[in-house]
């Protein structure tokens, strides 16, 4: 094989005038520029993979940074943060000692080409997040969305992915928890999957992505690295400087999640004993991000010895190597005279480790190939001086028709015959359908710690064996609000999981969220993700609850059309013990349900007029993030002191969805009353916010009443858990039967 | 009656942890000498009626499209007379 | 005096830890095993946990079998050492050849995880004594290779000799033949199952029953009566 | 050096549901008859230095002991020289 020279710093400084393909790299013009101007001379084939990348939206954010910024500026105080932004994961408190790392991210994209191996590095990636941070981790969440549940492509794309996050997290036994399934049509081309980790560790143990003291080594373990996701590069290697080989890498990246696993045990070894100074895991952007963070992060500099990456393919450039994103791999800064052990555990664990570099005292990253040098820059220019835009936005101008075009206008079933029909083809439609044949793909069991999971409000897992600390996480977002109003659907979003957490008695503490929209350029799009990232963050202001690191991903359009603004809001709470939990399963009969909080006419965006109407217009429910405060207070407080026995919260499909849950669940029926001032139709299917219905004891109804009437929390007696149908007295009945075939069969119907 | 192989297997460059874990067992089941394993899947149709151009061409595009994933497997369509032969 | 149950770890074993606790709240003693030891520690029982030892490449079970430990885990089965496979140890036990019969992937084709209804059908063997005969149970049950096969001469055999020890009740979650979900050797001292009783152990946690704890008491019981 | 294949397939009177599977999708893509389809595994393995009876029957070997479970499946051995001819 025929090869150029080798393009080392020298060279390049040699040979000003060699053009670069920064345009197929996706640089822009004038990024190059900057690039050129903060080396003082063209970069090196090499250097520009790494810019390249680095600096790309996916792995710079240069397009959200700007809004971004608010979730820092508007963070209300919070005791519970540990570590805020800008780490793998965010790290909070969750007392006795303990501290929690939880973040969500996206692998849309990948998903849709392939979609079980896109769903299982998803999965992965974010897994090696979180033990990044020093953390074991404890459970994985999916929030997913897919394409209209009849299209035929959904029938691909679906059972992939769900095969794809089981397959991995399963056999990296971690339990699923929670999540979602929403079909749109608007996900046609562009499903969302987002995986979210979370992590439990002792406050000394946790570990930052950063490389210090000088002479410490870089050690570089798992999965030999391969030509895997670096198409860009190999435009850069085949066409620039070798056009001998053939440009053959794979756009898919397959996971191992055995190796994975072994990944897990090994880093927490290491952890255990103390082996490691600063650690990251190798994500998009391979070793180009791993080692200009870990560099920029630290004191000192970084020299790397690029022969020394274990190969999977030996014809592989240097370039691609950078840019690689072979999944399974991290890497780790550890002092010399603990490089033995670490090695030795490695080996234990059969994963393969290799010293590749070591910390410096100066302050630039050098990489070396073949004895030359080949990238010699500032770190930090690679990994923080990306370029930021201020990308215009503007309020579209369909926005207003949107949200004229009332849903509380639409024609209202006009009898009680009419209203039980239309109750029966909600519970069975396809976003309000049983997701067990999805869910019952994925363990809940591993690690013998889960309390809650699927199709619990929120997951929830003991942290402690002895005093039965624990902690819960909720996903939820809603594309539908957000298209019609994104300030309102995302804080719809955040109270949603609040709630949730909240419901299953666990004291919310804070946030992270996957912000899915199109395309940036698109200045509708822009103004969408711009209102959704100042109605989160003056959300979680309001709440207390800081965001501590989410992700976003664009571009989910297909042609002109984007995605509905989908800002998925994740929460995370605490309960200092589990036994006090509460379950959304009817427990007994002849206990009392309330409906805590206020019902008005809200049909914006909600289930009844998207299945009964195929209708998207008004506005979204009202948020009162005040009122979500309130309610949480009493639903924690309530679970506490054993004055409800179940509880649910209300969300799409209002309260008949939320009734019927629990009493399948329970298999146990429901009576219930139209209350004073409401018609059955609004009682049932409005989807005003900060509500939910409790089960409460009859021996605790006037304490559990006296609470709420204290603390002004409008609670109303709506019914008793009865029976073998859920009754609406006055209106119509649905056997529990019914109701089941009705909510269990439509996915299976759809996909079996 | 004739029966078809399609032979499905991971593309080259894609990695493939079932063969690596194979080949990795090996020497500590005594066999060494085996210096790459692959692991794909092999589909025996079998083919009512004559095995002809057209059928082959079915063959191979209901390989293409259904049973290899070929974002990431190559495959090969053969025909393997039936012997009567036990296997 | 208690009794010193080996709980063995493989490279992609997942219920190792819960397996140890489980043994721990039944009242003996978890000893942790490695996969490249030959030495069982003189535990008086061994159990293989659950998970996806060597990520189930290949076939499940079909790598780890040959580790040093199973050298020494047979050994000792074959000479009366209980022995208690569980998910993934079942399939270990299989191709191990200690237990007829193979394990393939669920007839559906997909994993399942759910709160599984069984018949203990043998409540003799060394695992299974704090069961009554026939008693209906529920144990979660979570795998992707959950298909109990054999031919029908070895499945005639293990009815009539008793060593059917828990079957699928209600429904068949995996294609099983003649629901089982359990069987025993010949000498009942070792015994492999899908479900895995060890996440059924603690009121609060996972489905919220106890249903497994038996397993880990019956085990106790026969080794301190012993 | 050469390459050695194992096929392995699941015994006939096994239930297949992956075969069955495929099968049963078939008419959904328009594909008739196909009266049957197995699935099962295929191996490539890269020996190093001559293949010969020797070889082979180590080969035979581990597939027997390791790459089959031979309780369930059947397996068979097949030389095939690497024409050096990409698939
Ligand atoms: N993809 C999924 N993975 C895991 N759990 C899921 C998934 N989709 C839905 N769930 C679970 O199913 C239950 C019902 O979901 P959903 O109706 O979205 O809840 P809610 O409306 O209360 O947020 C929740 O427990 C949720 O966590
Ligand atoms: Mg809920």
């Amino acid at each position: 094989m025929s090869r150029t020279p080798l393009d080392t710093v020298e060279h390049a400084a040699a040979t000003p005038d060699v053009e670069l393909p920064w345009a197929e790299l996706g640089l822009k013009k004038d990024e190059y520029e900057r690039v050129v101007e903060i080396l003082g001379r063209r970069p090196t084939g090499a250097e520009l993979a790494m810019y390249s990348v680095m600096w790309s939206e996916h792995c710079s954010y240069k397009s959200s940074k700007v809004h971004l910024r608010q979730f820092g500026e508007k963070a209300p105080h919070s005791d519970a943060m540990l570590v805020g932004i800008g780490e793998n994961a965010g790290v909070v408190d969750v007392g006795q000692g303990y501290a929690v790392t939880f973040k969500v991210e996206s692998h849309n994209h990948p998903s849709y080409v392939e979609p079980y191996q896109g769903a299982a590095t998803g999965v992965g990636g974010i897994v090696r997040d979180i033990i990044a941070m020093g953390a074991r981790p404890v459970a994985v969440v999916d929030p997913l969305r897919f394409g209209a549940a009849d299209h035929p492509d959904t029938k691909r794309v679906l059972p992939g992915v769900v095969a794809g996050i089981g397959g991995y997290g399963n056999c990296l036994g971690l339990p699923n928890i929670g999540g979602e399934v929403v079909f749109d049509a608007c996900y046609q081309g562009n499903p969302l999957v987002n995986a979210g980790a979370i992590g439990v560790m002792r406050h000394e143990d946790i570990h930052l992505a950063k490389a210090s003291g000088a002479g410490n080594k870089v050690i570089l373990y798992g999965a030999r690295t391969g030509g895997d996701g670096i198409g860009g590069a190999s435009i850069l290697a085949s066409e620039t400087f070798d056009d001998a080989k053939p440009s053959k890498r794979p756009a898919v990246q397959v996971g191992d999640p055995f190796q994975e696993k072994l990944l897990i045990e090994c880093t927490l070894e290491a952890f255990q004993e103390k082996l490691v100074v600063g650690i990251q895991d190798l994500g998009a952007a391979g070793l180009s991000c791993a080692t200009s963070e870990l560099a920029s992060n630290g004191s000192g500099g970084m020299r790397v010895t690029l022969d020394d990456v274990p190969l999977r393919d030996s014809t592989l450039s240097p370039e691609e190597i950078l840019m690689s994103e072979s999944q399974e791999r991290m890497c780790a800064v550890v002092e010399p005279e603990k490089v033995d052990r670490f090695l030795e555990i490695c080996e234990k664990w059969d994963v393969i480790a290799t010293v590749i570099g070591e910390v410096t005292d100066g302050d630039r990253l050098e990489i070396f190939w073949h004895g030359g040098k080949i990238v010699d820059v500032d770190p930090r220019t690679v990994a923080h001086d990306g370029p930021v835009y201020e990308r215009p936005y503007a309020r579209p101008d369909w926005q207003d028709a949107l949200q004229a075009d009332d849903a509380n206008k639409l024609p209202r079933p006009a009898t009680a015959e009419e209203l039980r029909e239309q109750v029966l083809k909600l519970v069975a439609s396809p976003n309000q359908a049983s997701k067990k044949w999805i869910t019952s793909q994925y363990d809940h069991f591993v690690q013998g710690n889960t309390v809650l999971a699927q199709p619990e409000d929120s997951g929830m897992i003991r942290v402690d064996e002895e005093t039965g600390l624990g902690v819960a996480i909720a996903t939820d977002g809603n594309g539908r609000y957000a298209k019609l109003d994104p300030y309102t659907g995302a804080q719809l979003a955040l109270a949603e999981a609040y709630r949730n957490v909240a419901t299953t008695g666990a004291k919310p503490l804070a946030v992270s969220d996957c912000l899915n929209f199109g395309s940036p350029e698109d200045p509708a799009v822009m103004w969408q993700f711009a209102e959704a990232v100042r109605g989160l963050a003056d959300g979680c202001l309001q709440l207390g609850t800081p965001v501590t690191g989410g992700n976003v991903s664009l571009y989910n359009q297909t042609g002109e059309a984007a995605i509905h603004p989908t800002p998925v809001v994740a929460v995370l709470g605490v309960i200092d013990d589990v036994a006090r939990r509460t379950p959304v399963a009817f427990q007994e009969e002849g206990q009392l349900l309330y409906l805590l909080g206020d019902t008005s006419e809200e049909f914006g965006g909600s289930a009844w007029s998207q299945v009964i109407h195929d209708h998207l217009g008004g506005l979204p429910p009202k948020v009162d993030l005040e009122r979500e405060r309130l309610l949480a207070e009493i639903l924690i407080a309530a679970s506490r002191d054993g004055m409800i026995d179940s509880a649910h919260d209300l969300s799409d499909g209002g309260l008949i969805q939320a009734v019927v849950e629990s009493a399948l669940l329970g298999e146990k029926g429901a009576r219930l009353i139209v209350p004073d001032g409401l018609d059955a139709f609004t009682f049932l299917l409005s989807e005003s916010a900060g509500r939910a219905v409790v089960a409460v004891p009859r021996s605790e109804e006037l304490r559990f009443t006296d609470m709420c009437g204290a603390r002004g929390l409008p609670a109303t007696r709506i019914g008793v858990v009865d029976g073998d149908s859920v009754e609406i007295q006055g209106a119509f009945g649905l056997s529990l039967a019914e109701l089941r075939e009705a909510h269990e069969n439509t996915i299976p119907a759809l996909l079996a | 009656m004739a029966r078809v192989v399609v032979d499905v297997m991971l593309k080259p460059e894609i990695l493939d942890p079932q063969g690596q874990a194979v080949q990795r067992a090996l020497p500590r089941l005594g066999f060494e000498g085996i210096s790459d394993v692959r692991q794909g899947k092999r589909f025996e149709l079998e083919v009512e009626g004559p095995v002809d151009e057209a059928a082959l061409a079915r063959i191979h595009d209901l390989a293409e499209s259904f049973l290899a994933n070929t974002v990431i497997e190559d495959f090969v369509v053969k025909v393997e007379e039936v012997a009567g032969a036990a296997e | 005096m208690t009794a010193r149950i080996g709980v063995v770890t493989f490279p992609g074993s997942l219920d190792d830890r819960d397996t140890r606790r489980a043994i721990t709240l039944a009242g003996a003693e978890p000893v942790a095993l490695w996969h490249k030891d030959k030495d069982l520690k003189q535990v008086d029982a061994v159990v293989l946990p659950g998970g996806f030892s060597y990520g189930d490449y290949l076939r499940a079970g079909a790598i780890s079998r040959f580790s040093p430990v199973m050298e020494s885990v047979i050994e000792q089965a074959k000479a009366g050492l209980p022995v208690l496979g569980i998910c993934n140890g079942f399939q270990i036990l299989t191709e191990a050849h200690l237990l007829p019969g193979g394990m393939l992937g669920n007839d559906h084709l997909h994993f399942i995880c759910r709160d599984q209804k069984l018949r203990v059908e043998n409540a003799e063997t060394a695992w299974t004594g704090d069961y009554r005969q026939g008693q209906e149970i529920h144990i979660p049950l979570k795998n992707m290779d959950g298909r109990y096969v054999a031919d029908e001469y070895t499945l005639d055999k293990l009815e009539a000799e008793g060593r059917v020890v828990f079957r699928y009740l209600d429904m068949n979650p995996n294609g099983s033949l003649r629901d089982i979900a359990g069987i025993t050797n010949e000498a009942g001292n070792v015994v492999g199952l899908m479900p895995h009783p060890e996440h059924a152990v603690e009121p609060l946690i996972g489905t919220g029953r106890t249903d497994g704890l038996p397993f880990f008491t019956s085990i106790l019981k026969k080794l301190v009566n012993a």
